[in-house]
């Protein structure tokens, strides 16, 4: 790929890009988060138009405008999102062939047998036992990954982009999937990884592109560079900068969680917060964070346990019994949960505040406007007018919008939900720095996050979740990344 | 981007082509322009203008309500039946109805918030149960004033003076229902343009989830917001039986098309692409003067709709055609 | 012919011996009774093609009453407009085996195979307003539509003075609108001096839609005398249109309208109503005569292929300015209305009184 | 998971619904349960069916069709004209309708798919324009042999006997329509299950951005979708003027709420809650039976609408309560 370039609503994601893949390698795709990795290989496999630039395989230069004009060319993606390349209430079988029910080669008639046949033989290549007829919406998202991963065994292809395939993957299926990756590359495949999980790239690949806000940075074979060297040419600077962390006065406990049960994901769970405290609780993807952050906001029902908030017990039905008990949730999912893309900011802001700017049910403009401006200015939000939809908006200023309608709600009790995910480098300290911020302030401060750097980084206290439980806690300091590896995968693995 | 007018063209065509269909049936016409037509035309849309504000709420909760046409007929002929077979007071006459399209909306509240049956299933149900309720109720005769009743009598009371005078009287010059639709619009506006609720409502529209999320009790929003559709719905069927004088059978059946057309032309307006009530109140303009002006020059009847679709389709295409590329642009 | 004597065989055995021919004075009164115990107790199909409005609910009163009279039940089988729905209900009736099956508002086309069928199974049938002249054994009672229109159409020549500016409510698409437009189109052509103005009709929104439109043409012909009058085609039309003038008080011009139910009736009485007259075929007669036609078809007799029902024109002028009167007393005012004695007999009466005697 | 039961009854409740229903009539009235009643019933529903196959290609796609009934009206006299007022032969009088119906669906497609309109906005404009067409080509007359024309003479052509015979002949003792609805019934069903056209429709509205990026065209299987949906509703149109042997205005009106209602009864059967050919052929059963078995016991027909809709909530209750419970639990 040569000179790539592509911009989103004039805010430009890559700038000349070169990125160079050869059949036969598997080559690691690095960059922090919105580096433009995932725009880079979905220009690649046809899913974006580049504005700019070439793709060449062989001596031949193509222009993909259609993902069937790449798979043509025998490129073939797992992307990132999962949900955005299945279709849920097919079968597995279905969703493993989909590029083959979706052109013409196969014919017209469909061999039910023959398919679930075939799906059987995939599935068990990647050693997963699942049923090619279940329906693939009561699937687990590492299942729906590993589907994805089955997709590209059964086509023929020349080159493959695995884009974060392991996240939602546990380290077993990872081990698996790289056994399969590497079956590619003897089979004179290019496999493209991408990955944030550094020590896995450095086993398993052979050369390593970083790229940083867009830009190639550098492409070297593996035995050239170590993580640090990655970290540096990702960040553009050294790795303990990443997190300022302001000093809190901890208080009286503000946030207590007693025996919290729901479902099969929050088993039995533990917790208290002090006011000024920022405990952070880690876990593989899958662990359960999402779920237990869910039921504390009561935006999902518990079985069993109580929870009080400044001493008082609290009865969460609803996220308003949460919002009016003085808890705060900044959610996973911040394009769906966390903010309305068509509103405009001034919208998004004042929205839990409501009640507090209106009178006799009439809304003051004045004071919604005034609030508004308040949050834009103390949370750097870089937008061109407040009433902007923030669909407009770079990720990392709609999870600052996100965070800042909370700000004026008075809470108590800050849960945020990998608040860091599809952040770039900047907004990300920014994050810290509010959150830091919202510690001194006396809030109590709940960080879930599955990239255990931050949460080191950050962290008074580190509670390692696993399987829907609390299994180990650390203080600040006493722990590393292979502490906490170890325990979030509930201590069977040895890391790598 | 280039042209600095496609913006313009793009926010206001809509009103801008309202415009034109105005000033093009005024040169044809000298009479089209003149303060009698007007108020007539804005008098022959006030019923539907109502209907049409009551399925601009529930659209903007994202709810399609399928059962307004329905909760009209029933309405139209519970008021007339409150005089002729009744004799009640203008007070019941009119609040009877009211409650009656609140609780119409509370049933569809019901199907779909609480039993979370989807949108258009539900409000299709109830409106084949409300429409069967309204012939039910009537055993398919039309009310009027003095009526025969099936026991050989007849029916006591009539359509009252100061009840006819809702629909049929003037204000200061203006036909009292324009005035009333005119309050309404305003008032459907500033509620959801500068009150907490109003607001409450487009959240909830714009993404319940993330509504839900920041703390606003969706339900309650989303079973207001079909209350508030039957109520207006009902409110449609006085004036009509207030109109026309009569409780007429099935009267409400081409509302629902005529209002989610008004409404869904009110999307172009100002190039919302959503539901807005200013829009609707023109969406509901724009269709009463193709009416009124094609009846005035005299167009064949039968080919009204497909100006009444072309119309349309400009309308939406001004609005959609630029709405996407700014998306994908 | 002979073959109208093909009758309800199985209710009545009687019939099938010479000594039940209907026009003979029974013989004895045992045979008598018999034969009027056998005309009771008939299971009755009304299939319908339109079914809302006064009139119709008039009509389905007239039919359900006459039955009820002769110690019968009657099922009404409503079809929304819909000829495929109607052509299936007629199916459903003849696969219930009903005694006997009414027709209001058909259309030859569509129930050809249905009336077939209830042939073969020898279940009686009348007709109203169907166009099934051209099938054997049937009896159709016709409101001559065409004779409607042209008592209407003629009165408003004459009271216009045969010259004027007139506005038309009407539609196509209903057999009955289609007739009254043949006279209409006779009646331009007699009256060159009468001009139509403005024309249109909605027939899924007719009221009030006539009402926003003669709103609009009021508008577009504001001075006094520029408009004489509207020749609407459906009362419910001249409903919509006689609103709109009285609302404008444009008293000067004067509405004739098509098929008379109390609700017009009521309107044409108001003196300050624009609506002045109607023409008609009383609805709850039609439905009862329909009812004796098909008894007679029960008793066996030959009955007419086809039996006019003559239109009555009603005038505000016939009409007391008293006091206010439904179509049930408008026989005492208006010559030939609902009194109509048609397709009665003496054993009718007879069986009537039997019955009412219970 | 507790109670082994309701899985079951949630699967089957729909289907065991319709079952009691046929039961219950059966047992109210000895004339139900025959064969000849059997097969009206299939017959009556034989239209609906078709156009309700073409809603649900429409919906499975995830498009909502507000145009088939007045294509169904297009469609019917466009049939009666080309035997009454042009007398031409058999296969005329049959693929021109079909193309007919093909171009309206290829304008749908053009606004929704190409211009991006949504798909109710859209739809509820081409349907204006339709009805104005048909009514336009017409001017307002019904079609039947030999009707008199407008400058005197009388048309040439009638209703042929063959073509009469599609909607009313019988073959093997089974009405002929029932014999096309069974075979489109199973023609669509395989068409869903075992081609890769079908398929990749279901893909596309199950997903529409996961079908794109394996390479399905979507543009192509929306537009084929709506085309599919346009030819199904002039099937209908063709069946109906073959049915009752004339061409009538408005005659698919009341198409398009009867056909939705049978594809969302649909969404019951099996469970599925989505589009499915044999949950539309089961609700459109449910319907006939209903409207069948309800005239039978002689109930009010003003009663009817009543019990359909109370019928049509029960019947999604059952499926939405289970589903909602599955997804949350
Ligand atoms: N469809 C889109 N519309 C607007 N902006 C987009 C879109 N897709 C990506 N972007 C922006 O482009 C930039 C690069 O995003 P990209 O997804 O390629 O990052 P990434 O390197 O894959 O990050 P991650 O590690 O989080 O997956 C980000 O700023 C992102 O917000
Ligand atoms: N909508 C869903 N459908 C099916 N499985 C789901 C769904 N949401 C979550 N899961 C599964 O439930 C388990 C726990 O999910 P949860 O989101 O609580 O985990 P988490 O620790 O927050 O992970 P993440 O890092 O993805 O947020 C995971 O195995 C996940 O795949
Ligand atoms: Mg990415
Ligand atoms: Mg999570």
């Amino acid at each position: 790929m040569r000179n790539i370039s592509k911009s989103f609503a004039g805010v430009s994601a890559l700038k000349n890009v070169d990125f160079s893949v050869r059949g036969g390698e598997i080559h690691a795709l690095l960059g922090a988060n919105g580096a433009g990795k995932s725009t880079l290989m979905k220009i690649l496999s046809g899913a974006y138009e580049s504005d700019e630039g070439s793709i060449e395989i062989g001596d031949a230069s193509f222009k993909f405008v259609s993902p069937a004009d790449s798979k043509r060319a025998g490129i073939h993606c797992v992307y990132q999102e999962v949900d955005t390349s299945l279709v849920p209430h097919l079968t597995v079988s279905e969703n493993i062939f989909l590029d083959r029910l979706a052109t013409s080669k196969a014919g017209a008639w469909l061999r039910w047998g023959g398919l679930h046949e075939e799906a059987q033989a995939v599935l068990k290549r990647i050693g997963l036992t699942l049923s090619p007829r279940e329906l693939v919406r009561d699937l687990t998202l590492s299942e729906k990954q590993l589907v994805l991963v089955a997709r590209l065994l059964a086509e023929n292809a020349k080159f493959v982009i695995l884009d974060e395939p392991t996240a939602p993957l546990s380290l077993e299926e990872a081990d698996k999937l790289f056994g399969i990756m590497t079956g590619l590359k003897d089979a004179g495949i290019g496999v493209i990884f991408i990955s944030h999980r550094l020590p896995e790239v450095f086993r398993i690949c052979d050369r390593i592109t970083v790229m940083r806000d867009g830009e190639h940075v550098l492409t070297e074979d593996k035995s050239k560079i170590d993580a640090s060297g990655v970290v540096r040419a990702m960040l553009g600077r050294s790795f303990e900068e990443e997190f300022p962390k302001l000093d809190a006065k901890i208080g009286e406990p503000v946030l207590k969680v007693e025996g919290l049960e729901a479902g099969r994901r929050v088993r039995g769970v533990n917790l208290e917060v002090k006011r000024g405290e920022i405990v952070a609780i880690v876990g593989l993807v899958g662990a359960g964070k999402t779920e237990l952050s869910r039921v504390l906001f009561g935006a999902d029902s518990s079985e069993r346990g109580t929870v009080s908030v400044g001493g008082k017990p609290v009865n969460l039905r609803t996220p308003s019994d949460a919002v009016q008990a003085g808890i705060a949730l900044v959610p996973e999912e911040r394009r769906k949960e966390g903010i309305l893309v068509r509103e405009s900011v001034l919208h998004n802001l004042s929205l839990p505040l409501l009640k507090t700017i209106s009178k006799l049910g009439f809304l003051s403009g004045r004071s919604e406007r005034a609030y508004a401006a308040e949050q834009i200015e103390g949370l750097g939000i870089k937008t061109s007018s407040v009433s902007l939809q923030t669909a407009f908006l770079s990720g990392g200023n709609q999870q600052k919008v996100a965070i800042g309608k909370w700000m004026g709600t008075e809470a108590d009790v800050y849960l945020f939900d990998e608040p860091t995910k599809g952040v770039d480098v900047g907004a990300k300290s920014d994050i810290f720095r509010i959150i830091g911020k919202l510690a001194q302030q006396g809030k109590g401060i709940v960080y879930l996050t599955c990239e255990f750097a931050e949460a080191l980084g950050l962290a008074d206290r580190i509670l390692v979740m696993c399987d829907g439980a609390i299994v180990k806690t650390f203080n600040r300091g006493e722990a590393t990344q292979e502490d906490l590896l170890y325990y979030a995968s509930a201590g069977r693995e040895e890391l790598a | 981007m280039k042209n600095r007018l496609l913006p313009f063209t793009f926010k206001y065509g809509a009103l801008i082509f309202i415009g034109f269909v105005i000033l093009f049936f005024s040169l044809r016409n000298e009479y089209f322009f003149t303060y009698n037509n007007i108020t007539d035309i804005l008098r022959s849309i006030s019923i539907v203008t109502f209907v049409a504000i009551g399925v601009t709420i529930s659209l903007t909760v994202d709810g399609f309500d399928l059962s307004v046409g329905s909760t009209v007929s029933l309405s139209t002929v519970i008021t007339a039946t409150m005089m002729v077979w009744y004799e009640m007071p203008l007070v019941v006459v009119l609040v009877v109805p009211l409650a009656v399209g609140a609780i119409v909306g509370l049933l569809n509240a019901l199907l779909i918030v609480k039993i979370r049956i989807p949108d258009l299933l539900a409000t299709l149900a109830v409106m084949y149960i409300v429409n069967g309720i309204h012939k039910t109720y009537t055993k398919g005769y039309s009310i009027y004033s003095n009526m025969p009743l099936s026991d050989g009598t007849t029916a006591p009371g009539v359509m009252s003076k100061e009840f006819l005078w809702i629909g049929q009287g003037k204000l200061f010059g203006v036909p009292f229902p324009v005035i009333l639709m005119l309050l309404a619009v305003i008032a459907a506006h500033i509620f959801f343009k500068y009150t907490r609720w109003g607001r409450q409502m487009i959240m909830t529209g714009g993404n319940e989830e993330a509504a839900r999320l920041s703390g606003l009790k969706v339900k309650r929003v989303r079973t207001l917001a079909y209350v508030a559709s039957g109520v207006f719905a009902a409110i449609g069927g006085i004036l009509f039986a207030s109109r026309i004088g009569s409780g007429q059978i099935d009267a409400g059946a081409p509302m629902l098309m005529e209002s989610v057309a008004a409404v869904f032309v009110g999307y172009s307006v100002f190039a919302a692409g959503r539901p807005n009530i200013i829009g609707t109140f023109f969406g509901a303009v724009l269709m009463g003067v193709l009416v009124n002006g094609l009846t005035m020059m005299n167009v064949q009847y039968y080919t009204n709709d497909i100006i009444k679709g072309a119309v349309l389709v400009l309308a939406l295409a001004v609005t959609f055609i630029h709405l996407n590329r700014r998306k994908s642009g | 012919g002979k073959k109208e004597n093909n009758n309800a065989g199985s209710s009545s055995p009687a019939a099938e011996s010479p000594s039940a021919s209907a026009s003979a004075p029974a013989s004895n009164d045992s045979e008598q009774n018999a034969e009027l115990d056998a005309l009771k107790g008939k299971r009755i199909a009304l299939v319908m093609r339109f079914n809302t409005g006064t009139f119709s609910a008039q009509y389905v009163d007239g039919v359900k009453k006459q039955v009820a009279k002769f110690g019968g039940e009657v099922t009404v089988l409503a079809s929304e407009n819909d000829l495929a729905k109607m052509a299936a209900n007629l199916d459903s009736a003849v696969n219930q085996k009903f005694d006997g099956i009414l027709i209001d508002h058909g259309d030859a086309a569509a129930l050809t195979n249905g009336l077939n069928k209830a042939k073969e199974a020898g279940i009686p049938i009348v007709a109203f307003d169907s166009g099934l002249q051209s099938f054997e054994g049937i009896t159709n009672l016709a409101q001559n539509d065409q004779q409607l229109a042209e008592f209407t159409l003629e009165k408003l020549a004459e009271e216009a003075g045969g010259k004027g500016n007139i506005v038309k409510v009407w539609v196509a698409g209903f057999p009955p609108m289609e007739s009254r437009q043949i006279s209409y189109k006779a009646f331009t052509e007699k009256y060159t001096d009468i001009k139509e103005i403005a024309s249109f009709g909605d027939a899924s929104n007719p009221q009030l839609d006539t009402q926003n439109k003669m709103e609009a043409v009021l508008k577009q012909y504001p001075k006094k005398g520029d408009i004489t009058a509207v020749w609407a085609a459906w009362d419910e039309f001249a409903k919509g249109a006689a609103n709109a003038i009285k609302q404008a008080g444009r008293d000067e011009i004067k509405v004739y309208g098509i098929d008379l139910s109390d609700e017009d009736l009521k309107m044409i009485q108001d003196p300050t109503s624009p609506w002045v007259a109607s023409a008609a075929v009383d609805p709850t007669s039609i439905g009862t005569v329909q009812v004796r036609f098909l008894y007679q078809k029960f008793h066996g007799d030959t009955t007419d292929p086809v039996v006019q029902l003559e239109p009555v024109f009603v005038h505000r002028d016939a009409l007391p300015k008293d006091k206010i009167i439904t179509t049930a007393e408008l026989s005492q005012y208006v010559e030939g209305w609902g009194s109509s004695d048609l397709g009665n007999t003496d054993y009718l009466k007879e069986l009537e009184a039997a019955v009412g005697a219970k």
